[in-house]
């Protein structure tokens, strides 16, 4: 895996498809920005996963970038995001759309009601493709059917005229999948895509997405709050905690070095597969609500390592190592605490 | 002159329809009809239509004379028990049938003996029916009876096409055949009844119609606003309250008569228990409560003073009418003392009254006006089904109820107050007083009987079981397109002679 | 490896639900057999795990435990006695040994009721207290679960899911119970609250003596919390053992591959293909035979009209599978994260530690906590 | 699908008898005897007997109700004792007038509620989705007989535009029925689209919110696509399913609107019969309108059944 | 020993409870507010009717009969010379005593039914729902007319007329609430705890259900006091000389071209009290709609 992986990585190497910079959401009469200024870049064929509990801003930082996010009630408060060198905060509603589900495409949590359910799947797949490309129906069609067989849908071509509710929750994520990737988008934004299935079912689809991400060189942004999926998919990984990105840097980083102590403390809350241990360690407390946002560092309430500084001046996401930032001012924590204890 | 708008452009889009082939009437009426059988029939409203549909054996003028219609002429025996009749030979009945003596024989028969007739007792009199004559028949009555000509100027008189009558039995009203101006034509419930002009009409040359369609709209506003717009070309029962406005319209006439009928307040003197309480019980009491009324204040209040105060069962205008007891002007200091007199400052009626707005307006007015006389008055509002089969059973103490008239004195007053009426809810019950009214109704003298029910009054103007309040001014508006209209005091639209100008 | 007395605390006989779908206007009456004659033994102090994937009847079989659901057929015995059929009164009473956490914090506290009186209720209905001594308990309830007794007069809509959690757990607790079953009792919550909610059922396992029934999916939460692990698939149990031994050397193709599926943490860790094909068939009209034969590798002929029953095989595990002699153990391995750094595994020590410490200390909103005797299971 | 409807059917008989016995026992309830009504203002005893006797009205009442409801199976629906004309024949005659003004106000109602709550739900929030609410609900909030009495004297009185009252068929005079008819539908039509553009809203803002729009915005598609294609196409199901059920409560709401205009349908017959105590007419017409009501509710299950793709595959 | 981590940081920041948290949402509700206000408005004067400085409303003067507004009659005079606005003031008891009456019973008497029917089910459930059917299918305003003509012309009888005519609705809802609440896993968690039946009826089911049957109730006194003024514009409401708005436009349709101020203010009267009423009831829904925070 990880030599398919460098393979890919050289193919399309520094070749930047989005870039994020100081992207902040703010909601309604709401006292803090849900997304606080989070920066970022995905390359050409790359995977970035961006991880975090509920309420963290992931999806909402996700459906900004497609420009799906409801305004009102929410707002972009500053930044700017970059898709193949266009400015997509600039750009006109209608031009977003034009390149919406053609040039960037998504795919959500829910797959049992992320399909119209008054229409069949194979119009469904097939609208889109009509609506971005000069195709008679008959071909969008047979694009459709051509989808569906990508995706490994089983006798494809009788599908292609059945309702969504008449397929497994597994099947509608492939179709919504083939959907998503009808017109060979650069950039594919899974929104937790696996987490209402079924673990052997979660498997078969983060095995398709791999795999028809080699086949067709797009960049995916996994939003997940499960790190086994991280672990499995990510090239980059981005931790978000209270609307910020705390940790940032390429998979390998993330789980063998972690810095920030979200990180820290995230992982270790998993229960562990190895050696049983007698209690897990967890994370006081609860992610702060908007009207709650610590002024400092958003992690300070419930970081066990929380100085005066912390609680005074959030911090800045600065390099630990090349391409491996923390936005923590104990980063790292052995050296800081070391001299503390 | 206000038109439809729709209807307006369509006009103007076609060219000029001749005017004159409109000789369509249409005619609004507040109520729609019951059964259209004369025999069956017990609604003032049908009687509208059948002035149009169904000849009768005589007619009335305006002033109440009996005048040959279907009878040409008529004579009594000396001993008023035969009435014999000459029947017009020109007449044939809507379906071809000609009009005969044994035509008015059966016909006298059907009211008599159809188990469904409502005419029984108007004819009931008459013992037999001889054909004397193809054209001429002699009436054997069981006693003498005055009322019986007037009855034949009203449904009991009318004629039915014998051959239809037989055929169609006790469902004659759907398709009712008579020997009118106009023959019967469609009728839709509630929405409209068609008749259409009847070519071989022995006075056709009277009738200036082709077509006249009767359409029930019992709301007065609605009636008249279709009258304004010309979708009526005129109405019967005008509110009282629009008549300044009617006359104030030059596009509208005004028609008016006073009616035969009369509109009170029945009390309970004898009907069961509930007679048993002090308004029941002394006439002087109901006599206060009638003083306490000013009668011509309440015409002006709920009638605009277009109807006719009364205090007894023929309006003053009436040749019945007894001028020894006019209608008395109200007295309170009177009638306090005669409350006094009886043993009560004050005391608790209990009226039922009709739940329509105008008679509840009226009861509110008596209410009020009794209320300085020391009458405590409880309303009790009723459906009038309900009001009825109240009355009926002597569950009431008193009731606002009227009577819509006949031509025959006797008939508004006899039933109500005999001992054995049919009518009389009141349960008045005084052998004098039967005595009177029989005398009356079999006397064919107008002088005698006269004396006779001025005798009555006397009595009963004391006894009071009914307290008198008004008679209905029966009230047409009209197009001024129309001209020959009559008002009738039986509240009858006779299109004899009408025509659109 | 744990062991417990060995006696038997509630025990499933040839129980089975069968649902009735239908009959109403738009379909055909159909039958949903979501428990089909499970035999199950829950031994006393145990923590019994019941795993499989959605549609499984996992949820249905641990309701038809406590008679929640009324089983269609077969036999609960608690303490020997079958309560299946016990008349409703007497179940009634019977509810205070059997008590049940729920999966949804959200939905399953009565919105209209405070949290206190939520707590206070099943001592209500199945003590003899006054007044006084329920809301002693109350207070004493929500302060062993980590929430203040002050919070007695909220209403659940004012917490949290972790919050609404622990609330659910001090309810089940009210009535001094001996068995708890707890239906996903974390899969609602974010992963760092998951791992509180995880402690404190452990902590309170241990001090009341429960004996604790764990419906999840989640096979990392059942690997570190149960002592048993009985694996569900459609409506059938099809393999039953010490968890340690399922985890480590699965015999059912089902439960090898459910654990190959697995998420780990660890980049590399899970073989990237799924070895299980296809999904996982209608519980309206479940396979023949075998209900897992129209996706195992192994399945022959057999398998398709025959269905297997649970053998015992190595010590207490039992599994369902005509072939499990021919089911290679080593097929699957012992999943575990590769070793840390050393300046990694200090950070990890470095929170644990501060985080003890600071939580000992106490955060100033803190609630003053009863300190009771907590043993340590692998002390 | 057959056996759904014969299913749907088998429930509904037991509520069309007990609709029957509900009617038929609660104007027996009603006070005042037909038969002085009936009898004429005269009250001849005779009479009185007679049609006592004739209408069965002096025997028991389970008596008369069997009487009544044999005949009714054997599709004799009685005489209306007023007129005397057949019942099934005045049913006959005023279901089409009704029907006609439902028809009228469904399509009234229809095209100012739906467009009107797809653009208050699309604008949530804003000074159109403010309006168009209040509007509605003074729609809601007018009496209708008010309504009518009010159009009447504007309309009609005082700018003699339209007919006060009356009717004509449609296939007599249709520029003469659309005229007696603009107004009654209208006032009818006001309340329903008021009811019509709520549920619209509320259906549309739950589709609006649905994870499939988001879904089809994600594949770019215009926001006139998305909300009409997409979200309306779902909307819809409940929208003709409410529509069938409003049409059934048409069929026997239109009461007092009927009588201010004077149209001669089920509304003003039945009131009227009631008023009247006419029981053949009472007890007739509403077993229709009830059977009608069940009949609109059968369609809109079938509607529902039709349009649900869902239910259209679980076959 | 897990300790209470996740208390809320600011734990002595009280949260409103429900109750104040609705009422917040209410208050923050303009046009929900718009409509309380104006039921307010008519609630008190009609209480306060007898202490207003008006005149007597049944007093007649024949010498100021239908006289247009002015200063002496704000709102003009009556076919018996009686003050309107006087009228108006006081039929405004008659109509929200009608509205709020009739809909207490119909919920006195449907809510147990649909508890009973939705709760138990079976042969129960099915009686109740075909009754309810039957009722349903039968005109609310026939049914109305029949058993206000049944029990006779009052405002009393119109009262129970319309509410039991407007009970099925609450039959139905009540019975469609509880098989959506019967479900919920704190009722199947009422049972895990050994609760007796009444209890959970009581306790668990009622709250629950209790919040879409106050909406449907405050929206049903708005059709209440539509149905009160029907009656009584047909003549079965409240009987004269008391005033009510339906009677006081049962009488005004006849002076309609003479008078149409009689008509005017009854209408817009109920217009209002209506609106308030559909207004405040759909702030409710909002409000007690736990999803729309």
């Amino acid at each position: 895996m990880v030599e398919s992986l460098e393979m890919q990585s050289d193919v399309t190497a520094g070749s930047r498809l989005l870039t994020v910079e100081n992207l902040a959401i703010r909601f309604k009469n709401a006292t803090a920005n849900t997304v606080d200024g989070i920066s970022f870049g995905v390359d050409r064929g790359e995977t970035l996963c961006i991880v975090g509990e509920s309420g963290c801003g992931k999806s909402i930082s996700a459906l900004a970038l497609m420009g799906l996010l409801p305004m009102p009630p929410a707002e972009i408060a500053s930044g700017r995001i970059s898709f193949d060198q266009k400015d997509l905060l600039s750009l006109p509603a209608k031009t977003r759309a034009d390149l919406r589900g053609d040039r960037m495409a998504m795919i959500f949590q829910e797959p049992m009601t992320s399909l119209n359910p008054s229409f069949r799947i194979g119009d469904q797949i097939a609208e889109g493709v009509l609506r971005h490309r000069a195709v008679s129906p008959a071909d969008a069609r047979r694009r459709a059917l051509e989808m569906l067989e990508r995706v490994k849908i089983p006798a494809a071509s009788e599908r292609l005229d059945d309702y969504s509710h008449q397929l497994s929750g597994g099947m509608r994520q492939r179709v919504m999948i083939a959907m998503a990737l009808a017109n060979d988008p650069d950039l594919l934004i899974a929104d937790e895509p696996t987490t209402a299935l079924d673990v052997t079912i979660q498997a078969q689809i983060l095995d398709l997405m791999r795999t028809l991400q080699q086949e067709t060189g797009t960049a995916l942004i996994m939003i997940t709050h499960d790190l086994g999926v991280v672990a499995e998919i990510a090239d980059q990984v981005a931790v978000m905690y209270a609307g910020k990105i705390v940790e940032q840097g390429p998979v390998q980083a993330i789980f063998d070095d972690p810095q920030h102590p979200y990180t820290i403390g995230l992982m270790s809350s998993l229960p562990s597969l190895g050696e049983r241990q007698s209690r897990l360690t967890t994370i006081a407390g609860m992610v702060p609500t908007i009207d709650r946002m610590p002024s400092g560092c958003r992690f300070a309430p419930r970081c066990p390592f929380t100085t005066v500084t912390c609680e005074a001046q959030a911090p800045a996401l600065s390099a630990v190592s090349d391409r491996h930032l923390a936005a923590c001012h104990l980063a790292p924590l052995e050296n800081h605490l070391a001299e503390a204890l | 002159m206000r038109k439809s708008l729709l209807a307006a452009l369509l006009l103007s889009a076609s060219t000029v329809i001749a005017p004159a082939m409109a000789a369509d009437l249409r005619i609004g009426l507040q109520e729609d009809p019951d059964v259209l059988d004369p025999d069956q029939s017990r609604t003032f409203v049908g009687r509208i239509v059948y002035a149009s549909l169904c000849d009768k054996l005589v007619d009335i003028t305006p002033d109440l004379e009996i005048v040959p219609q279907l009878a040409t002429g008529w004579s009594w025996s000396d001993d008023g028990l035969t009435l014999t009749m000459d029947l017009r030979e020109d007449v044939t009945f809507h379906d071809g049938t000609p009009f005969d003596a044994e035509a008015v024989k059966a016909n006298i028969d059907r009211s008599q003996n159809l188990p469904e007739s409502r005419r029984k007792s108007e004819v009931k009199t008459i013992q037999s029916v001889e054909v004397t004559g193809p054209h001429q028949v002699q009436f054997k009555l069981k006693g003498p009876d005055a009322t019986l000509l007037a009855q034949f100027a009203d449904r009991s008189g009318m004629m039915l096409s014998p051959t239809a009558a037989a055929a169609a039995g006790v469902d004659f009203g759907a398709n009712p055949i008579c020997s009118g101006p106009f023959k019967f034509a469609e009728r839709i419930a509630q929405d409209r009844i068609v008749l259409e002009k009847f070519g071989d009409y022995w006075n056709a040359d009277a009738i200036n119609f082709d077509k006249v369609t009767f359409l029930p709209i019992p709301d007065t506003t609605v009636r008249l606003a279709n009258l304004r717009s010309g979708d009526l070309d005129m109405l019967e029962r005008l509110a009282a309250t629009d008549a300044t406005s009617v006359k104030g319209d030059d596009s509208l006439q005004y028609e008016e008569a006073v009616s035969l009928g009369y509109q009170g307040i029945t009390v309970n003197v004898g009907n069961g228990d509930r007679a048993n309480n002090p308004v029941g019980q002394d006439a002087r009491i109901r006599e206060a409560f009638s003083l306490a009324l000013d009668r011509d204040a309440i015409n002006q209040v709920v009638f605009e003073g277009a109807f006719a105060p009364g205090n007894q069962p023929f309006p003053p205008t009436s040749p019945w009418y007894d001028k020894d007891h006019p209608v008395p002007s109200r007295d309170v200091e009177k009638a306090k003392a005669l409350l006094k007199e009886a043993g009560h400052d004050s005391l608790d009626v209990e009226v039922q009254v009709a739940n329509n707005p105008v008679q509840t307006q009226l009861m509110q007015v008596v209410q009020a006006m009794a209320a300085e006389a020391g009458f405590n008055v409880k309303l009790k509002s009723m459906e009038f089904a309900s009001l009825l089969s109240d009355q009926s059973a002597g569950d009431y103490q008193a009731s606002q109820i009227g009577w819509s008239g006949r031509v025959d004195p006797d008939g508004n007053i006899h039933q109500f107050v005999t001992c054995e009426g049919g009518i009389n809810d009141s349960k008045y019950c005084n052998p004098e007083i039967d005595a009177l009214l029989d005398a009356a109704r079999t006397s064919t003298d107008l002088e005698i009987r006269k004396e006779k029910y001025d005798a009555a009054r006397d009595i009963l103007n004391a006894d009071m079981p009914l307290i008198y309040l008004y008679h209905v001014t029966w009230i047409w508006a009209l197009s001024d397109k129309l001209e020959g209209f009559t008002p009738y005091p039986d509240g009858m639209i006779r299109l004899e002679n009408v025509k659109f100008k | 490896m744990k062991h417990f007395a060995q006696d038997t605390i509630l025990e499933a006989r040839g129980l089975g639900r069968t649902f009735t779908r239908g009959g109403g206007l738009f379909q055909q009456r159909t039958f949903v057999r979501a428990v089909d004659g499970v035999d199950l033994a829950v031994r006393r102090g145990e923590t019994l795990a019941i795993v499989g994937e959605s549609g499984c009847g996992k949820s249905t079989l641990a309701r038809t435990l406590v008679r929640l659901l009324e089983p269609t057929k077969g036999q609960v015995l608690y303490e020997g006695n079958d309560i299946a059929h016990l008349p409703a009164r007497d179940m009634r009473r019977l509810r205070k040994d059997l008590q049940f956490v729920f999966q949804d914090p959200f939905s399953s506290l009565n919105p209209r009721m405070t949290v206190g009186a939520i707590v206070e209720e099943p001592l209500t209905v199945h003590t003899q207290d006054n007044k006084t001594t329920r809301r002693q308990k109350v207070a004493g309830l929500l302060q062993r679960v980590g929430l203040r007794s002050s919070m007695a007069d909220r209403y659940p809509h004012e917490f949290s899911g972790g919050q609404r959690q622990r609330i659910g757990i001090a309810r089940a607790l009210a009535s001094d119970p001996s068995v708890i079953v707890a239906d996903e009792p974390v899969s609602a919550l974010d992963v760092s609250v998951q791992a509180q909610v995880i402690n404190l059922l452990e902590d309170l396992k241990s001090e009341f003596n429960l004996t604790l029934i764990l419906i999840a999916h989640d096979l990392a939460v059942i690997r570190h919390m149960s002592d048993r692990v009985a694996v569900m698939y459609l409506g059938e149990v099809v393999e039953i053992g010490d968890t340690e031994t399922v985890y480590g050397a699965p015999r059912h193709p089902y439960t090898q591959a459910l654990m190959r599926a697995i998420p780990v943490p660890a980049p590399g860790m899970r073989s990237m293909h799924a070895d299980l094909p296809g999904d996982i068939p209608s519980p309206l009209n479940p396979p023949s035979g075998c209900r897992f034969h129209t996706r195992c590798r192994q399945a022959d002929e057999r398998c398709g009209i025959d269905g297997p029953t649970l053998e015992t095989t190595d010590g207490t595990r039992q599994v369902a599978c005509h072939h499990w002699r021919k089911v290679t153990e080593d097929q699957t391995r012992q999943k575990q994260e590769p070793p840390r750094s050393v300046a990694t595994a200090k950070r990890f020590s470095l929170y644990r530690e501060w985080s003890r410490k600071k939580m000992s200390n106490g955060p100033s909103s803190s609630p003053v906590v009863t300190t009771t005797q907590r043993k340590d299971k692998n002390a | 699908m057959l056996s759904f409807i014969a299913r749907r059917l088998a429930i509904a008989i037991p509520t069309i008898v007990l609709v029957s016995v509900f009617v038929f026992f609660l104007q027996k309830l009603l006070p005042g005897d037909p038969a002085l009504v009936l009898a004429g203002e005269e009250r001849d005893p005779e009479t009185l007997a007679f049609i006592r006797e004739k209408y069965h009205l002096n025997e028991p009442i389970l008596t008369q109700y069997f009487y009544w409801i044999s005949a009714m199976l054997q599709g004799d629906f009685g005489i209306s004792l007023r007129t005397n004309q057949p019942v099934l024949e005045l049913i006959a005659d005023k279901l089409p007038v009704t029907i006609q003004l439902a028809v009228m106000a469904m399509f009234i109602a229809m095209i100012i509620g739906i467009p009107a709550g797809i653009v208050s739900a699309v604008r949530k929030g804003t000074a159109v989705d403010y309006a168009a609410n209040i509007i509605a609900l003074s729609g809601l909030s007018i009496p209708n007989f008010w309504l009518g009495i009010m159009l009447i004297m504007l309309v009609s009185v005082n700018l003699g535009w339209l007919p006060a009252s009356g009717y004509e068929s449609p296939f007599v005079d249709p520029v003469r029925s659309l005229e007696t008819m603009i107004m009654p539908a209208f006032v009818l039509g006001t309340a329903l689209a008021a009811t019509l553009m709520r549920h619209t809203r509320s259906a549309m803002l739950g589709i609006l919110r649905a994870d499939y729009v988001r879904t089809a915005r994600a594949k770019g598609l215009r926001e006139r696509v998305v909300v009409l294609k997409h979200a309306f196409r779902n909307a819809l199901l409940p929208i003709v399913t409410l529509s069938a059920l409003l049409f059934g409560e048409l069929l026997a709401g239109a009461v007092l609107t009927e009588q201010i205009f004077t149209i001669p349908g089920f509304g003003k017959l039945i009131v009227d019969a009631v008023f009247t105590r006419d029981y053949a007419v009472v007890q007739g017409v509403v077993m229709c309108t009830a059977v009608g009501f069940i009949l609109m509710n059968l369609i809109a299950d079938v509607l529902y059944f039709l349009l649900n793709p869902r239910m259209r595959t679980a076959l | 020993m897990s300790v209470a981590g996740d208390i809320p940081a600011a734990g002595s920041k009280e949260q409103p409870r429900s109750g104040n948290r609705a009422w917040n949402k209410l208050k923050a509700n303009k046009s929900a507010f718009v409509g309380f206000l104006l039921v307010v408005f008519f609630i008190s004067i009609a209480a306060l009717a007898p202490l207003l400085p008006i005149a007597d409303p049944t007093a007649t003067s024949w010498g100021a009969i239908r006289n247009a507004p002015s200063a002496a009659h704000w709102l003009g005079t009556d076919e018996l010379g009686r003050d309107i606005l006087s009228r108006m003031i006081w039929g405004a008891q008659a109509s929200l005593l009608a509205g709020v009456v009739s809909v207490l019973i119909a919920v006195s008497v449907g809510v147990p039914f649909g508890l009973i029917s939705g709760y138990f089910g079976g042969w129960i459930d099915q009686i109740i729902s075909r009754a309810t059917d039957a009722l349903l299918a039968t005109p609310f305003l026939i049914l109305a007319i029949a058993l206000a003509a049944f029990l006779g012309p009052s405002l009393t009888n119109a009262m129970i007329a319309i509410g039991l005519s407007a009970m099925p609705i609450f039959i139905r809802l009540t019975r469609g609430e509880v098989l959506a609440v019967k479900t919920e896993d704190y009722v199947e968690g009422a049972h895990a705890i050994g609760l007796p039946t009444p209890i959970i009826l009581v306790r668990y089911i009622l709250p629950n259900v209790f919040a879409p049957i106050l909406v449907q109730a405050t929206l049903t006194i708005a059709t209440a006091i539509i149905a009160e003024a029907s009656l009584s514009f047909l003549g079965l409401g409240q009987q004269p000389p008391a005033p009510s708005w339906g009677s006081m436009l049962n009488v005004a349709k006849n002076f309609m071209t003479q008078a149409p101020w009689m008509a005017m203010w009854p209408g817009i009267a109920i217009f209002l009290v209506v609106l308030g009423f559909n207004l405040l009831g759909d702030g409710l829904r909002d409000a007690l709609d736990p999803r729309e925070t």
